[in-house]
């Protein structure tokens, strides 16, 4: 028997398990973070009484949905009614399989994780195009109709800024673009244009404000998710947050060093040390990102529907391909490549 | 219009020199208005910053119009169209009230309607803006207005039968406390379950009912559990 | 939630004179409405089929149920032992606990206001007054997430039909918050001809709260006295199963 | 698992439901709704209400061209403001064509009104226009007073105007949260809504209630204004600039807000006359129509303002026009504290009037536009018709003019750049 086949699986089972298992916590603590941060920049206590300072009111508002009558209304498509929360919120689960919280620490170490992650993500739109199709109800149709046609377009100039953090460090595993980033400073330094074109992509990719039209309070009720309930709604509320988390992880991830510390002595350690060291700088990171993303929605206002797409296709997508000129260039010309 | 749009005009200075007490103020208008519809000078009538004259309803259209392009008068805002109900056996009115920057007072025209047949020319041909003003009237009172595109009801429902606004429309003195209570006639027989409000009414409908209403046929337990609950809040959906 | 044996009576808890009425659950009426906390089997000797079975454990009743009266409030005037049996039942008592605390704590409001009051409303979800303090999450825009109505405003004719599909839409459990004195009572317009006179006419309602409009600390007070409410489970509280048919088609309806 | 025996099953109540509507479907001769296996219903059409149209308008905005559907937004939707129902036919995602319903607020106000005695219309019309109750209040009893033939005192008229002027200020201090909350903002609205409550809380120190207020009375006010109460007006104005000021650093210069509202529903001044638009919304439109100086009441023609216009006629104007009201409002109550006479607040009036028979027309200029009443008396204790011209009611007929070729997103900006309050239009 092979063993390390065996090995193998059971790590990744083990690993799967954790990953999933920590979804949960983590949409917790952001929804949480959400509700006291927008709270105080409104001038407002927030949820203060469940816990201490309220700590556990997103996890009672978790349970809570779980605990709802789950409808299914009479004239839905039951079958991929039922299916869309489920493949939006595996899509979002799924891609975190990659993400590497510190040295050693990643469920599933690939060559191509990169491409991995990009594809996965790409498949949530899909449930919700589902969810909005199956729902029979006109708002859903037109939350799964922006949604398809804001992800798909944003897919391209966020793939393509990336591209150009691949070309860099010549590699397709997030754990060496890490490496790169330790021997070579953090990406961002390098991508000043391919980051922010990242950021903003990302951040309409996983339909945040000022992008969230997809679910737009005032427009079209509550998108998607107008004629979901219960768990199933859940799901959707869950995958929202779990997305934010790992597009927050990817941009440390890529641009600025993962697990790295800001200072290059001692930027990493070894052994389990190192392991938690790792974890405190990834896990800050990302959580900076995530109140990045919970600031703008205290600030600003969503942008229209043309408006999103014209910003993708008249502006990121031509300055996206212009950093992605410059930066093929600067490796040939410096031989910058991580490719040796 | 023109010289309204700058800020400095005497059309927007007006205002400010203008005492209100004096119905003299209102003299210019007045001999304008007896020159123009000397017809009509026998019903003008005037108070403190207002004139009011009078004319028959099937001339609104007519009066209106001259009133609106008379480059001496130029009533250029509607400020106000409403109707009034005189009584059974009387006659409606329509009360147009216009303003006119070279005026200090405002205009009110009353339009007389014949009570019997309710009918009078619209005057969305002359401001758009009377549209909502005529599907209301039209609502309260049930004037129609000839012309009008878009009369259907503004408020009410559309299968409401009643004109709300009409003297004959008497409201219930104290619904509350009168026998009806629990059942205002408004409240849509044709989709509610009345049962829910009343067990008369229930009884009395047809016993086919239309989708929605709680037909389902009570079996012998159901009947036995209903009965003992003779003293439950029947006005309550269960 | 009370615990007593069969046929004694724990005289400090259960005083039948001091019974709160608002604390009655309303009779079960439909027929084939479980009981959550029963544990039936079938008994052919019997008429009604089902019965509880024969314990002499120690019976655990929701809300100090005692007496005949109180048990056939329950609907389990047929089942002499009531409905809970055994001490591993404690477990799911203690878990039905556990959730109405969570459900308390998490009332989300759907965002629909008729009129006056809803400024109110709103104000009450604004920085002075921030009813999110008590896990009253921002207003939800779709009827299908959230718990609590709040029916501010005077309810007309013409709106009643819409409101009751909203109602309806809610999943269960639900709550009704009547906000002034037009939705108690109809209140200021109670003799129009467009009104109507109450909003419990329409729809159950589980607290009202009066002024015209009250103030946003009173609705806040209202919503904390829904909260004991749901703690205690008494109210509205219904399962899906009394919902009774739901409509399909309203005049006016542009779907 | 014991076996369930047919006979005694208890049966699923919702099985009960669906067998006992399929009797009814099967006895009435009406096709079930389709159900999950059944023929998939398209969305292209259903939507068209069972009766044949009552008018050309009704026909034309429910006849379909290919590639059309019609949206229904309210009666309850998250921002209609209200009540209100807006069936909207959309392409795609531009709308084609809108048709606003109303009547899901109408609460008889007029007829309650002509079975109120004078004095207690006041209260009845607090509630038309909820954002602005001293308005409603204010041109009632201009008429009133008119009809009685008496005057209210001159320091009367000052309070007056002073509580209108606040009223004005929250109400378009709301309306600026509204308008950024309809784009998805969220924070203006609560930044307003404090501004509002400040303001609201003074109100009631001198009225006793704190939105419906009933201050008014046929012949003066209910109360007097105290020292204590100018010297927390002074702490509210010096308060107030800095408070709208955080809100209109949050939205004016924001360029997402910017590039949503500049040249969005564009309404030319001759149009918004022959609409009959008033009030900010017509002044956004370049007309220079100010009832406060068209046709002074009250004091108004004792204080230095002028009429603000701004020319673009779009949403962002009608925002800036708001905003330049506010500051003119804090102006106007400067002007009214340093000038407010003593003297009494109350004319000396019967508690039931009876005036002579007549007409009377009064009209305020409210944070909406034009509001007026027209009042007949007959000679008894109630008014014989008491009508009221809402200004939002006359607005909102704007909408289909100006939305046909915006996208859906852009509805609900219009709609709260007109700023509407349905407890008005419906009254």
């Amino acid at each position: 028997m092979d063993w390390d086949l065996v090995l193998g699986i059971a790590r990744f089972v083990v690993a799967t398990t954790l990953l999933l298992l920590l979804t949960i916590p983590t949409a917790f603590i952001i929804i949480q973070m959400e509700l006291k941060v927008i709270a105080l920049m409104q001038l407002r206590y927030g949820p203060n009484r469940v816990g201490p300072k309220g700590m556990f009111q997103s996890t009672i508002h978790g349970f809570k949905v779980l605990a709802k009558e789950d409808v299914t209304p009479d004239l839905v498509d039951r079958p991929t009614f039922t299916l869309a929360p489920w493949m939006v919120f595996m899509a979002a689960a799924m891609s975190m399989l990659v993400i590497p919280f510190a040295p050693g620490l990643v469920a599933f170490e690939s060559s191509i994780s990169v491409v991995y992650f990009f594809a996965i993500l790409g498949l949530s739109v899909v449930g919700l195009l589902v969810a909005g199709w199956a729902s029979y109800n006109k708002y859903s149709l037109l939350g799964g109709l922006r949604s398809a046609a804001q992800m798909v377009s944003y897919e391209i100039p966020l793939t393509l800024s990336i591209v150009g953090v691949v070309v860099l460090t010549g590699s397709l595993s997030f754990t060496q673009i890490i490496e790169w980033q330790l021997q070579h400073g953090w990406a961002v330094i390098w991508q000043l244009v391919g980051f922010p074109i990242f950021f903003i992509a990302a951040t309409a990719e996983i339909n945040r404000t000022p992008f969230d039209m997809v679910e737009a309070d005032s427009e079209i009720v509550a998108g998607f998710a107008t004629e979901y309930s219960g768990m199933r709604f859940g799901f959707f509320f869950f995958a929202e947050y779990v997305s934010l988390f790992i597009m927050s992880a990817i941009t440390v991830t890529l641009f600025f060093g993962g697990w790295l510390a800001p200072w290059p002595f001692p930027a990493q350690l070894e052994g389990f040390i190192g392991t938690l060291y790792g974890l405190f700088w990834f896990f800050l990171k990302t959580y900076l990102f995530v109140f990045v993303a919970v600031w703008m929605r205290a600030t600003l206002p969503r942008v229209r529907v043309d408006q999103l797409m014209g910003l993708a296709w008249k502006v990121l997508l031509p300055v996206a391909l212009l950093n992605l000129l410059v930066t093929g260039v600067a490796v040939v010309v410096f031989n910058l490549s991580g490719v040796q | 219009m023109d010289d309204l749009r700058r800020p400095g005009s005497p059309a927007s200075r007006l205002g400010r020199r203008r005492a209100l007490t004096a119905p003299a103020v209102a003299g210019a208008l007045v001999r304008a208005l007896t020159d123009r519809f000397p017809e009509l000078a026998g019903t003008l009538w005037t108070d403190e910053d207002t004139v009011e004259v009078q004319i028959d309803g099937a001339r609104s259209v007519e009066v209106l119009s001259r009133l609106r392009d008379d480059p001496e008068l130029h009533f250029w805002y509607l400020a106000d169209a409403a109707a009034a109900d005189y009584g059974v056996g009387e006659h409606f009115e329509v009360v147009y009230h216009l303003y006119s920057d070279l005026h200090p007072a405002w205009l009110r025209v009353r339009a007389r309607v014949d009570r019997s047949s309710p009918h009078l020319p619209s005057i969305t041909g002359l401001w758009e803006g009377a549209m909502f003003h005529e599907r209301e009237m039209f609502d309260m009172m049930g004037i129609i207005f000839d012309g009008n595109r878009d009369l259907r009801r503004i408020y009410m429902s559309p299968d409401y039968r009643s004109f709300p606004q009409r003297r004959d429309f008497l409201l219930p003195d104290d619904a509350a406390d009168s026998s009806a209570a629990g059942v205002n006639p408004l409240e849509r027989p044709e989709t509610w379950d009345l049962s829910r409000f009343s067990e008369e009414v229930a009884h009395s409908i047809d016993p086919i009912l239309p989708l929605g209403t709680s037909a389902m046929a009570p079996g012998p337990e159901a009947a036995e559990i209903e009965a003992d609950e003779t003293d439950a809040d029947k006005s309550r959906p269960r | 939630m009370a615990v007593t044996t069969p046929g004694k009576q724990d005289p400090g808890k259960q005083d039948p004179g001091k019974q709160d009425p608002g604390k009655q659950r309303p009779a079960l009426k439909e027929p084939g409405h479980k009981d959550p906390g029963a544990i039936l089997t079938r008994d052919s000797g019997s008429e009604r089929a089902l019965v509880p079975t024969e314990t002499s454990a120690p019976i655990i009743i929701p809300d100090q149920a005692t007496g005949d009266a109180l048990l056939r409030e329950f609907g389990m005037e047929e089942h002499p032992k009531g409905g809970f049996h055994g001490l591993l039942e404690v477990i799911p008592t203690r878990a039905d606990w556990l959730l109405d605390l969570i459900r308390a704590n998490s009332l989300w409001p759907l965002l629909s206001g008729l009129s006056c009051c809803a400024i109110e409303m709103m104000s009450s979800a604004t920085s002075m007054n921030d009813i999110d303090r008590f896990g009253m999450f921002p207003f939800r825009a779709s009827p299908r997430q959230a718990d609590v109505l709040i029916v501010a405003g005077t309810l007309t004719t013409k709106m009643a039909g819409p409101l009751v599909r909203l109602w309806e839409q809610m999943p269960e459990p639900k709550w009704c918050v009547a906000m002034g004195t037009c939705t108690t009572s109809g209140g200021r317009f109670k003799r129009s001809y467009s009104v109507v006179q109450g909003v419990d006419r329409v729809m159950p309602v589980d607290v009202y709260v009066p002024g015209c409009p009250p103030r946003p600390e009173g609705l806040i007070y209202g919503l904390l006295k829904l909260q004991e409410l749901v703690k205690q489970r008494r109210g509205q509280w219904t399962t899906y199963v009394d919902r009774g048919p739901q409509r399909l088609a309203w005049e006016g309806d542009v779907r | 698992m014991t076996a369930v025996d047919p006979e005694t099953r208890v049966p699923d109540p919702i099985e009960l439901d669906r067998a006992e509507e399929a009797r009814l479907h099967a006895a009435l001769g009406v096709d079930l709704p389709p159900r999950p296996g059944d023929e998939y219903a398209g969305f292209d059409t259903v939507g068209i209400p069972d009766r044949p149209p009552q008018t050309e308008r009704e026909a034309e905005i429910y006849t379909l061209d290919e590639g059309e559907m019609l949206v229904n937004m309210g009666p309850q939707h998250p921002s209609t403001h209200g009540v209100m129902r807006l069936v909207v036919k959309v392409r795609g995602e531009v709308v084609v064509d809108l048709d606003p319903v109303l009547g899901y607020l109408h609460r008889g106000i007029e007829k309650l009104c002509e079975n109120a005695t004078y004095t207690t219309v006041l209260t009845y019309v607090d509630p038309m226009d909820y954002l602005s109750s001293m308005h409603n209040e204010h041109a009632p009893a201009i008429a009133f007073e008119k009809l009685y033939g008496i005057r209210a005192p001159k320091r009367a008229e000052y309070i007056r105007a002073l509580v209108v002027e606040l009223n004005r200020v929250f109400s378009h201090g709301l309306m600026m949260g509204f308008l950024a909350l309809d784009m998805g903002g969220l924070t203006p609205i609560l930044y307003g809504f404090i501004n509002r409550d400040e303001t609201v809380e003074l109100l009631s120190a001198i009225s006793g209630q704190r939105m419906l207020f009933n201050f008014f009375r046929v012949g003066g006010v209910n109360w007097d204004v105290s020292d204590e109460f100018i010297s927390r007006l002074s702490s509210w104005r010096s308060n107030v600039g800095r408070s709208i000021g955080d809100n209109e650093a949050l939205i004016t210069e924001n360029e997402i807000f910017t590039a949503r509202t500049k040249g969005m529903g564009v309404l030319s001044g001759e149009r918004a006359i022959a609409l009959g638009v008033s009030g900010p919304n017509l002044r956004a439109s370049g007309v220079p129509f100010d009832v406060r100086k068209a046709h002074p009441y009250s004091i108004y023609h004792e204080l230095e303002f002028e009429v603000i216009t701004h020319s673009a006629g779009d949403v962002y104007a009608r925002y800036l026009q708001r905003i330049a009201e506010i500051k003119q409002s804090l102006h106007l109550i400067d002007q009214i504290v340093d000038q407010m006479p003593h003297g009494p607040v109350q004319a000396q009036v019967p508690g039931i009037i009876r005036p002579k028979p007549g007409r009377a027309f009064g009209a305020v200029e409210s944070p909406r536009g034009l509001y007026s009443v027209y009042a007949i008396s007959d000679g008894g204790p109630n008014p014989y018709r008491f009508r009221m011209r809402d200004p939002s009611f006359i607005s909102l007929q704007v909408m289909p003019v100006l939305m046909p070729g915006h996208l859906i997103a852009d509805t609900m900006a219009i709609m709260a750049s007109l700023d509407p309050i349905m407890g008005g239009v419906d009254k």
